[in-house]
């Protein structure tokens, strides 16, 4: 038996076996569905190399499962964010109910996200997208006791309309080009725009709703949101990277195929798109006064980077987004374990509620502190190369000097939620309701300091990263990607030592460090934040001092007119009105029997006299 | 030639408008009265009314000029070649049975509907729908 | 003694006439006879199948008299599948309503056992007799069956469904006789084989009139729009078991009835294209009518029609794939929608109530059924690894060879509506927030079996579907091969 | 070895440079309002006096480990900055790094310290210091949008993003980039008045309602460290904005100390002229709110940034 | 109003196409062809009925023989309907049903006057007798099962509306209608096991219009005539009885 299929199996039976195990004794479930993935990812790195490739037959279907580098290059992503997050599941998801079902689905969108990965032909590719979505429609709804109607059943719509737009393409392909395999389809130039443009377009209308993209992002927020954390570590970790997967396969083969010319109007579209997915992404989050809606509102923002960087179709384009690819399920899968960690041991993510964490769960607050500056963008942490890639590729190479400001805007307002995490979290107020909080257990805390670690290593050496995404992008059809261990050099040789930087931070962090706050550490008096000077005067026990809410409303105000561009209104409304319209049209039932009685008159008359147009 | 045979010759265009004008008018009666009709019994007969006019349709087109009754009585062994169409009746036969045990299951669940509404009109007999 | 297709027919009618002597006996008897009858019937069907593979396909003369001349039973791949797939399923729907008796607020159970039995052999007729006319007998029996069934339980709502249901079949059987009175004085031959081959002869304007009559009658049995106002309301009033046999079999033979006049009796044009649109218009109203609905049987009944929407679109695109998707889909909906009806019943039966609302949190006091209702849900919707995907996929696929765009489209957005309610309720059923007791009615074990068994068969299927493609691939074959059809029966004689 | 050793000894003489110009700037501004207020003001070198008052304070009160690292953060970020910026043209001494980093890289350093400081502030529990940061933080992103096009503009239409690079065109063409694209200076120029944070964009600090924002926690040798950023930081946003615009200073052609010495007058020269734009600006107008001064921002100078880029390209070729 | 005008117009097109249809198949035509050579099934049953099922009614062959299958089903469906009036009608007491039909139960329960019932009384016995002459000589005249079946239903009808106590023996019925349907489909099984054909008739058919000729067919027949009769009676019976009765 071939060894992928037996990791498949695998996955199959591993779900099956968590839910039993959880019928059986609650308290290994977690460790099980660890085990089995841990497992799994064993497996896979060490005896499936690149290259790999089995062919078999099913249900009269010629069909290809395999790996190239650039798939492999997403199996990093989702192998190793799964073994992290189900490593910190372990913990957060204790004592919670249906362990069983929670864990055997993650399984399942596992299985899911590693055969979309592994598919080389489109059934197989749509088999196992399907999966990846049911079983992840399946964890969304988890936590939804209350409004099942609005959270869980619009991820489900949108998801189930962007699979059947791909499988129509998938249909299409099959059509006219006749081949079900991903390679010969894109040797056909099935991809290309020019020839029969729907086909690209309904693929990335299926990839696209998988990645967010605006105007299909509305399920994005309240999914990421309502979902288990250790599952949204995942789900915008690696699930929405699928669509970025997609969408790079499609596009990639289609700008190496044609001239530039042909396709300024779709990379400007796209990349519109990915603009306004980062900017609406952005200033929605910074306005949300739930850390874990924020978080999922920025990873809007940030698929829309990705976007962006997809659709130069540059060399430096596709770098920067396969690069922002990892370094944002590194980085978003912390911050959302961090969110979880914050929910379980203190209740609520709410920041209106909770502030001042910071001296219960320093260790968590140290994750977020260098997931947040990698976030934000700034140096020397991993965030910052794909910014820079991005700029640079939109600058020098994609000639796209608007948008560039659209994503640099969207970039620079994340500071203000990153900020805005950080500070109604952790910092801030620290409240008498929050004095029971302890800091999280150790195995949720590794995963994140691994995933901190990662984000931080990425700044110096991005090369680590660049390496598969390179060969990733030569296995896509780039020739000759180049790539520095620790510095980035664009077309017009103007580079930054990203090394250097780091180094020279870290010098003159150690320095001042030293001198400023070691020296006089004997001299420092550390007080509460009870302990302020408010206009001279020490503030009472019972003075709120707590600043949460609006927290940025003057901002709010200064961009009223974005925020009056409400994608939710405008699908809910059209949700809203379909279904009074379907609700006038099943008036057709009357009920009546006579009525009924009479359609099948009437439609008997009306065959008999259309009969010649109808029947020959 | 028998007597009727030529009578049928004759006047075959006014029988012919009589047995399928009669025919095809109770069908259209029926028609009616299923579609018309308030009262559920009403709606039965009518449902009686076209079943009759189609069996007689159907018995109507296996006749054949100057045919007798597809029996071979005595001293009439011989006489198949001169016997109306046998099948239509046959089935006519089925049919009339079908129509009886649809008639009765009708009028049995209208005397179960008019136990639960007290009524019999077909427009007050709408919980179900949409 | 050999076992030939009339055993389909006649182990049941024994077994209907001998119920009410063989109650007097055993009380029992009334549910374990069926039982063994359907079951023998399941015998059967392995049989013939593996008869007609190594032998091809069986005409059985009755009466001695053969093929024009007599009444005969034709057992090809495509009826063999459809006849096996029909006493599979209904085995296993008595399985399920083997202990119904406990849960009754109707008649007797030996009438119900009687109907439900008769039902299914009914349904098996229509699909393996070769006669018009027998056709239309059986219909009437599958008819009778079906209005007493849907009005069994004692409430008002029972007999108002009953009513409308033989309203409806009352004109569909009057216009059954009305076409076969047509053809009959055209052709002079009731066999289905025979008027096929003089169907050339007939006058086009006969053929056509007579095609409508016939399209009207059958298209009532097979729940096509506008002909469908009776569906959902015997849906939703028939006991659990009569539902899921109205799915899973009843639908069934009347989808065959359709397809064997339109594909082997009429050679007329233009009818592929009426089955497409009105498949379509039947699945989108279908769907459309059924998301708003506030009871689940009901709603259930009206996805029913959507995908018998779905299977006739199929037949009216043609090509053998299409066919093929078409069979595929019907087996696959046969399965899941009883499994649906079966899981729906205990949650109703545990309710007391039919409405939507009340299936709130119900996973927690029944979590395998639960469980199996969410899986048939998905399975229905088509998503893998189950097997409603394989089917949908093939139809889709057949689609787009023959290049309907829109049609692609627009199942595609129909599918969309489908899931959405179906998610509605599988998301209140494992997350709304509970209400009430704990449950007091658990699945009995012949239950747990029964919705097992098909559950199995859903994932089975879904992840290797070459277990049973051969087996419909040969049927499509079959259907499609209308010459053969005619020259294997009428040259038998 | 020797290479090194003049980096390091550079990096000490820059940073002792950017610090007392930064802070005599700062004296001086206080002056010069006090004079245009006519007031007497203090003297120049006040700001020295209040460094060494503050470091001189025995004991610092801190409100946890942010607000004690907040400090830290400003140092990290100004040094780093300092390093990357052409002080002197092609200098020895004040080369520092500055073929290492780009504009990109320097757009996002500078935020750095002001996040760290914010984080700080943050910790302390103050209620002003929040509403400080997230003024701060608003107007930032109003300010960056112009600053931003303006850059876009250089960097297309002298195809690079090195500030050394731009140094070098100015000099091979002794033509000062202001003249080349006057609209990326005008946008620059404009997003600068929000950059220095004084009137009409100072609602950040307003002392008088916020309690001098975000800092209204610090005290010590914090509010010491941060005033010393601040000063440094001053000093690296003139002369960046003399080096991209106004030709940069040393491109004489004296060697050893003497051109050094030249070099550095002609930019304390150019500095301090630019310095008197924005503390100009400042005195005659009174304080915007948040919300106005991002609107401010995203009008006039973003305008005329877009225009600096179309200029930019017509000038490239790339249209017209 | 405006529906009624649609329903004119409505069965006004169906009488129209009927009526067009079929006078193309002109009334009293020969459709049947040739019964030496037969090519329609009529011809085939014309020439087969006398010859080699030795039946003189062609239509009872037909009927009972040639399309047998049909006439099982159809029995079945009689079965089927009585069955489904039974589980319909039910009769179990129920206080609240009582409420419900009290109304038009005294109308029920009203005697007949004395001269129905004195001839009902004579005419009983005649229209059995009458009946069971019918089915049994249903291959060689006119009538058969069916008929013969109908005509002793109506007897018992007789009956059942004129005395008001009447009431069927419910024990015999069941065994009556069970035997003759198990019968029917016994000869059935008969065929099938002697000569391979489900319902075939026996080589052995005697002369053409003698009362025991045809071999099985009147013997069906005959079974066709009892489970007619009680199957009807049965409906009638159960119709009849709405009100409410002790098990």
């Amino acid at each position: 038996m071939e060894i992928i299929a037996i990791i498949l199996l695998i996955l199959l039976v591993g779900s099956f076996l968590t839910y039993f195990v959880d019928s059986f004794n609650k308290k290994w479930t977690g460790t099980t569905a660890f085990l089995i993935v841990l497992i799994t990812a064993g497996i896979f790195f060490t005896k499936i190399k690149s290259g790999y490739q089995f062919n078999f037959q099913l249900a009269g279907l010629d069909l290809q499962w395999g790996l190239t580098d650039y798939s492999y290059y997403f199996v990093y992503i989702i192998l190793g964010l799964s073994v992290l997050a189900l490593l910190y599941s372990i913990k957060y998801m204790e004592g919670k109910a249906r362990l069983g079902y929670f864990y055997g689905s993650f399984i399942l969108t596992v299985l899911g996200m590693l055969g979309v990965v592994i598919s080389q032909d489109f059934v197989s590719l749509f088999f196992f997208w399907e999966i990846m979505t049911w079983a992840s429609f399946l964890l969304v709804i988890y936590n939804a006791y209350y409004k099942i109607k609005t959270k869980g059943i619009k991820y489900m719509i949108f998801s189930a309309v962007g699979a059947y737009a791909m499988f129509t393409a998938i249909v299409f392909i099959h059509v006219h080009y006749d081949t079900l395999l991903i390679s010969e389809a894109i040797a056909k130039g099935a991809f290309n725009f020019e020839q029969y443009i729907y086909i690209p377009i309904f693929l990335l209308l299926g990839f696209g709703i998988k990645a967010a993209v605006m105007p299909f992002h509305v399920w994005a927020p309240p999914a990421y949101a309502k979902s288990p954390m250790s599952f949204t570590t995942i789900f915008s970790g690696a699930m929405s990277k699928m669509g970025v997967f997609g969408i790079g396969l499609v596009f990639t083969s289609f700008y190496l195929s044609s001239n530039p010319e042909n396709f300024f109007w779709v990379r400007t579209i796209l990349g519109w798109m990915g603009g306004i997915t980062a900017v609406m992404g952005t200033i929605y989050a910074l306005i949300q006064t739930d850390a874990k809606k924020l978080l999922a509102y920025s990873s809007v923002a940030q698929l829309g980077y990705i976007i962006v960087g997809l659709s130069t179709g540059t060399q430096l384009g596709v770098m920067a987004a396969l690069y922002l690819a990892v370094i944002h399920a590194v980085f978003k899968g912390a911050l959302f374990m961090v969110a979880g960690a914050v929910e379980k041991q203190a209740g609520t993510t709410d920041m209106t509620q909770i502030s001042g964490l910071i001296r219960k769960m320093p260790y968590t607050f140290v994750v977020a502190l260098v997931s947040i500056i990698a976030l934000a963008g700034v140096p020397p942490l991993g965030g910052f190369v794909g910014k820079w890639l991005l700029y640079e590729a939109l600058i020098t190479e994609s000639n796209n000097y608007i948008l560039v400001v659209v994503v640099f805007f969207s970039s620079t307002a994340a500071f203000m939620y990153s900020y805005r995490f950080l500070f109604g979290l952790f910092l801030g107020q620290e409240e008498k309701e929050t004095e029971h909080v302890k800091e999280a257990p150790a195995t949720m805390i590794i995963p994140m300091i691994i995933l901190a670690i990662i984000a931080t290593v990425a700044g110096a050496y991005p090369g680590l990263i660049f390496e598969p995404a390179a060969k990733a992008m030569q296995a896509i059809g780039f020739q000759d990607v180049t790539w520095q261990m620790s510095s980035l050099t664009n077309v017009w040789g103007d580079t930054t030592d990203l090394f250097l930087i780091a180094m020279l931070i870290f010098a003159v962090f150690i320095i001042s460090f030293v001198f400023l706050t070691l020296k006089g550490l004997k001299k420092t008096r550390y007080v509460g934040t009870k302990d302020i000077s408010t206009s001279g005067e020490l503030p009472k026990e019972w003075e709120n001092l707590t600043f949460q809410l609006d927290f940025f409303k003057p901002f709010e105000r200064a961009a009223a007119p974005l925020y009056k561009m409400d994608m939710n209104k405008i699908w809910k409304d059209l949700g809203k009105n379909l279904e009074a319209f379907f609700g006038f049209f099943r008036k057709i039932y009357t009920g009546n029997g006579q009525t009924y009685a009479l359609y099948i008159v009437i439609f008997l008359v009306v065959l008999l006299l259309f009969r010649d147009v109808l029947f020959s | 030639m028998t007597e009727f045979q030529i009578l049928f010759e004759q006047h075959k265009d006014l029988i012919t408008i009589a047995v399928y004008g009669t025919s095809i008018a109770l069908i259209v009666i029926g028609l009616y009265a299923v579609l018309m009709k308030k009262h559920l019994i009403k709606i039965v007969i009518g449902l009686s009314i076209m079943d009759a006019g189609i069996h007689l349709l159907f018995v109507a087109i296996g006749y054949i000029s100057g045919g007798t009754a597809p029996i071979f009585s005595r001293g009439n062994e011989n006489a198949g070649a001169r016997m109306v169409d046998p099948v239509p009746q046959a089935l006519v036969l089925t049919a009339i049975v079908i129509g009886f045990a649809i008639t009765a299951l009708a009028l049995s669940l209208i005397i179960r509907l008019y136990k639960h509404h007290h009524t019999a009109n077909i427009d007050q007999l709408n919980s179900l729908k949409w | 003694m050999v076992i030939t297709p009339v055993h389909y027919i006649i182990a049941p009618l024994i077994a209907a006439f001998a119920i009410p002597l063989l109650t007097k006996i055993h009380k029992d008897a009334a549910r374990v006879v069926p039982g063994i009858v359907l079951f023998y019937n399941v015998i059967v069907s392995f049989v013939l199948m593996k008869h007609i593979r190594e032998h091809g396909m069986i005409s059985e003369v009755l009466a001695g008299w053969q093929a024009p001349w007599g009444i005969n039973l034709v057992v090809t791949p495509f009826t063999g599948y459809l006849a096996s797939m029909v006493s599979i399923l209904g085995f296993i729907i008595w399985l399920y309503g083997f202990r119904f008796k406990r849960t009754l607020k109707g008649g007797e159970i030996k009438f119900y056992e009687i109907l439900q039995m008769m039902m299914i052999a009914g349904s098996i007729g229509i699909i393996i007799t070769g006669d018009i006319f027998n056709l239309f007998v059986f219909i009437e029996i599958v008819g009778i069956s079906a209005f007493s069934l849907t009005a069994f339980y004692r409430s008002r709502d029972g007999a108002e469904a009953g009513f409308k249901y033989l309203l409806i079949g009352g004109f569909a059987s009057a216009f059954l006789l009305l076409g076969i009175i047509i053809i009959y004085t055209q052709t002079g031959s009731l066999n289905m084989a025979q008027i096929a081959e003089r169907m050339p002869d007939v006058p086009q304007q006969m053929k056509i009139i007579a095609l409508i009559f016939f399209l009207v009658a059958l298209g009532i049995e097979a729940e096509m729009f506008p002909l469908n106002g009776w569906a959902p309301d015997a849906y939703s009033q028939a006991p659990t078991p009569t539902s899921a046999t109205f799915a899973a079999v009843v639908s069934v033979a009347g989808v065959y009835a359709l397809i064997r006049v339109v594909y082997t009796m009429f050679d007329v044009e233009g009818v592929n294209n009426y089955l497409m649109i009105m498949g379509f218009v039947s699945m989108l109203i279908a769907e459309i009518a059924a998301i708003s609905q506030k009871n689940l049987k009901r709603m259930l009944a009206y996805s029913s029609m959507g995908q018998i929407g779905l299977v006739l679109i199929a037949f009216g695109i043609g090509s053998k794939l299409a066919v093929f998707g078409a069979l595929f889909l019907m087996l696959n909906h046969g399965v899941i929608k009883s499994l649906l009806f079966m899981t729906g019943s205990y949650f109703i039966y545990n309710t007391e109530d039919k409405k939507i609302k009340s299936l709130n949190g119900i996973y927690k006091k029944l979590p395998f059924v639960s469980f199996l209702f969410g899986l048939g849900a998905l399975a229905l919707i088509g998503f893998p690894p189950f097997s409603g995907f394989w089917s949908k996929f093939y139809i889709l696929m057949s689609a787009a060879d023959e290049k309907y765009i829109f049609l692609i489209i627009g199942i595609l957005l129909v599918t969309v509506i489908e899931l959405t309610y179906y998610l509605r309720v599988v998301g209140r059923i494992f997350f709304a927030k509970e209400e009430g007791e704990p449950a007091s009615h658990k699945p009995s074990v012949n239950a747990i079996i029964a919705m097992s068994s098909l559950a199995l068969f859903i994932i089975v299927i879904g992840v290797y579907p070459d277990l049973i493609m051969p087996h419909i691939q040969s049927a499509a074959e079959a259907l499609l091969d209308k010459s053969n059809y005619i020259q294997q029966i009428l040259s038998l004689n | 070895m020797e290479g090194i050793f003049i980096k390091i000894l550079g990096a000490f003489l820059t940073a002792i440079l950017a610090f007392v110009v930064g802070m005599l700037y700062g004296g001086l501004r206080r002056k010069v309002i006090a004079r245009a207020q006519n007031r007497v003001g203090p003297p120049i070198h006040q700001n020295f006096l209040d460094l060494m008052k503050l470091q001189a304070k025995r004991t610092n009160i801190a409100h946890g480990f942010m607000g004690h690292m907040a400090p830290v953060w400003i140092i990290i970020a100004a040094m780093t900055v300092l390093m990357f910026i052409p002080i002197l043209h092609g200098n020895l001494w004040f080369e520092n790094l500055t073929m290492k980093g780009d504009l990109i890289f320097l757009l996002y350093m500078m935020v750095f310290g002001s996040l760290g400081m914010a984080l700080g502030a943050g910790q302390s529990g103050n209620p002003n210091s929040a509403m400080g940061v997230s003024r701060g933080l608003a107007q930032l992103v109003g300010f960056e949008i112009p600053f931003f096009l303006a850059l876009i503009a250089l960097m297309i239409q002298f195809n690079t993003t090195s500030i050394a690079v731009l140094m070098d065109h100015q000099e091979a063409t002794g033509r000062w980039i202001i003249v080349d694209n006057p609209f990326a200076f005008i946008a620059a120029l404009l997003a600068s008045l929000g950059m220095f944070r004084y009137a009409p964009f100072d609602i950040v600090g307003a002392p008088a309602e916020l309690a001098s924002g975000p800092r209204s926690e610090f005290g010590g040798k914090y509010l010491g460290t941060m005033m010393t950023g601040g000063a440094v930081f001053a000093f690296i946003k003139l002369v960046m904005y003399v080096d991209l615009f106004l030709g940069g200073a040393g491109n004489n052609n004296l060697e050893g100390l003497a051109g050094t010495a030249l070099g550095l007058v002609e930019l304390l020269v150019k500095t301090f002229l630019l310095y008197m734009i924005p503390v100009f600006i400042g005195l005659v107008t009174p304080r915007f709110r948040t919300e106005q001064a991002i609107q401010f921002f995203w009008k006039w100078p973003t305008f005329f940034g877009i225009l600096a880029i179309v200029w930019a390209l017509y000038k490239n070729g790339t249209i017209g | 109003m405006f529906k009624k005008l649609i329903v004119f117009i409505l069965i006004g097109v169906i009488g129209y196409m009927l009526t067009v249809t079929f006078s193309n198949i002109p009334l009293g035509e020969n459709r049947i062809g040739s019964l030496d050579n037969p090519e329609t099934v009529s011809a085939f049953y014309l020439n087969k009925s006398p010859q080699d099922l030795k039946v003189a009614n062609t239509i009872t062959a037909i009927v009972v023989n040639f399309r047998g299958f049909d006439t099982l089903g159809e029995v079945t469906v009689l079965f089927l309907a009585a069955t489904g009036l039974a589980s319909i009608l039910y009769r179990k007491e129920d206080e609240e049903e009582e409420e419900n039909i009290k109304h038009f139960a005294h109308r029920l329960n009203l005697p007949s006057s004395s001269l129905v019932r004195t001839g009902a009384k004579i005419l009983f016995p005649l229209l059995l007798l009458l009946g069971i002459y019918v089915f049994i000589h249903g291959h060689l005249t006119p009538g058969g099962g069916f008929q013969g079946g109908a005509i002793i239903a109506t007897g018992f009808l007789l009956m059942l509306i004129s005395y008001k106590g009447f009431q069927t023996n419910h024990k015999v019925m069941v065994w009556l209608e069970s035997l003759a349907g198990l019968g029917f489909v016994g000869i059935g099984l008969y065929g099938l096991i002697a000569y391979g054909s489900f319902l075939q008739n026996t080589g052995w058919t005697g002369n053409l219009n003698d009362l025991i000729s045809g071999g099985l067919i009147p013997l069906i027949y005959i079974f066709i005539g009892i489970k007619v009769a009680t199957e009807l009676t049965n409906v009638l019976d159960i119709l009849l009885n709405i009100k409410p009765r002790k098990k």
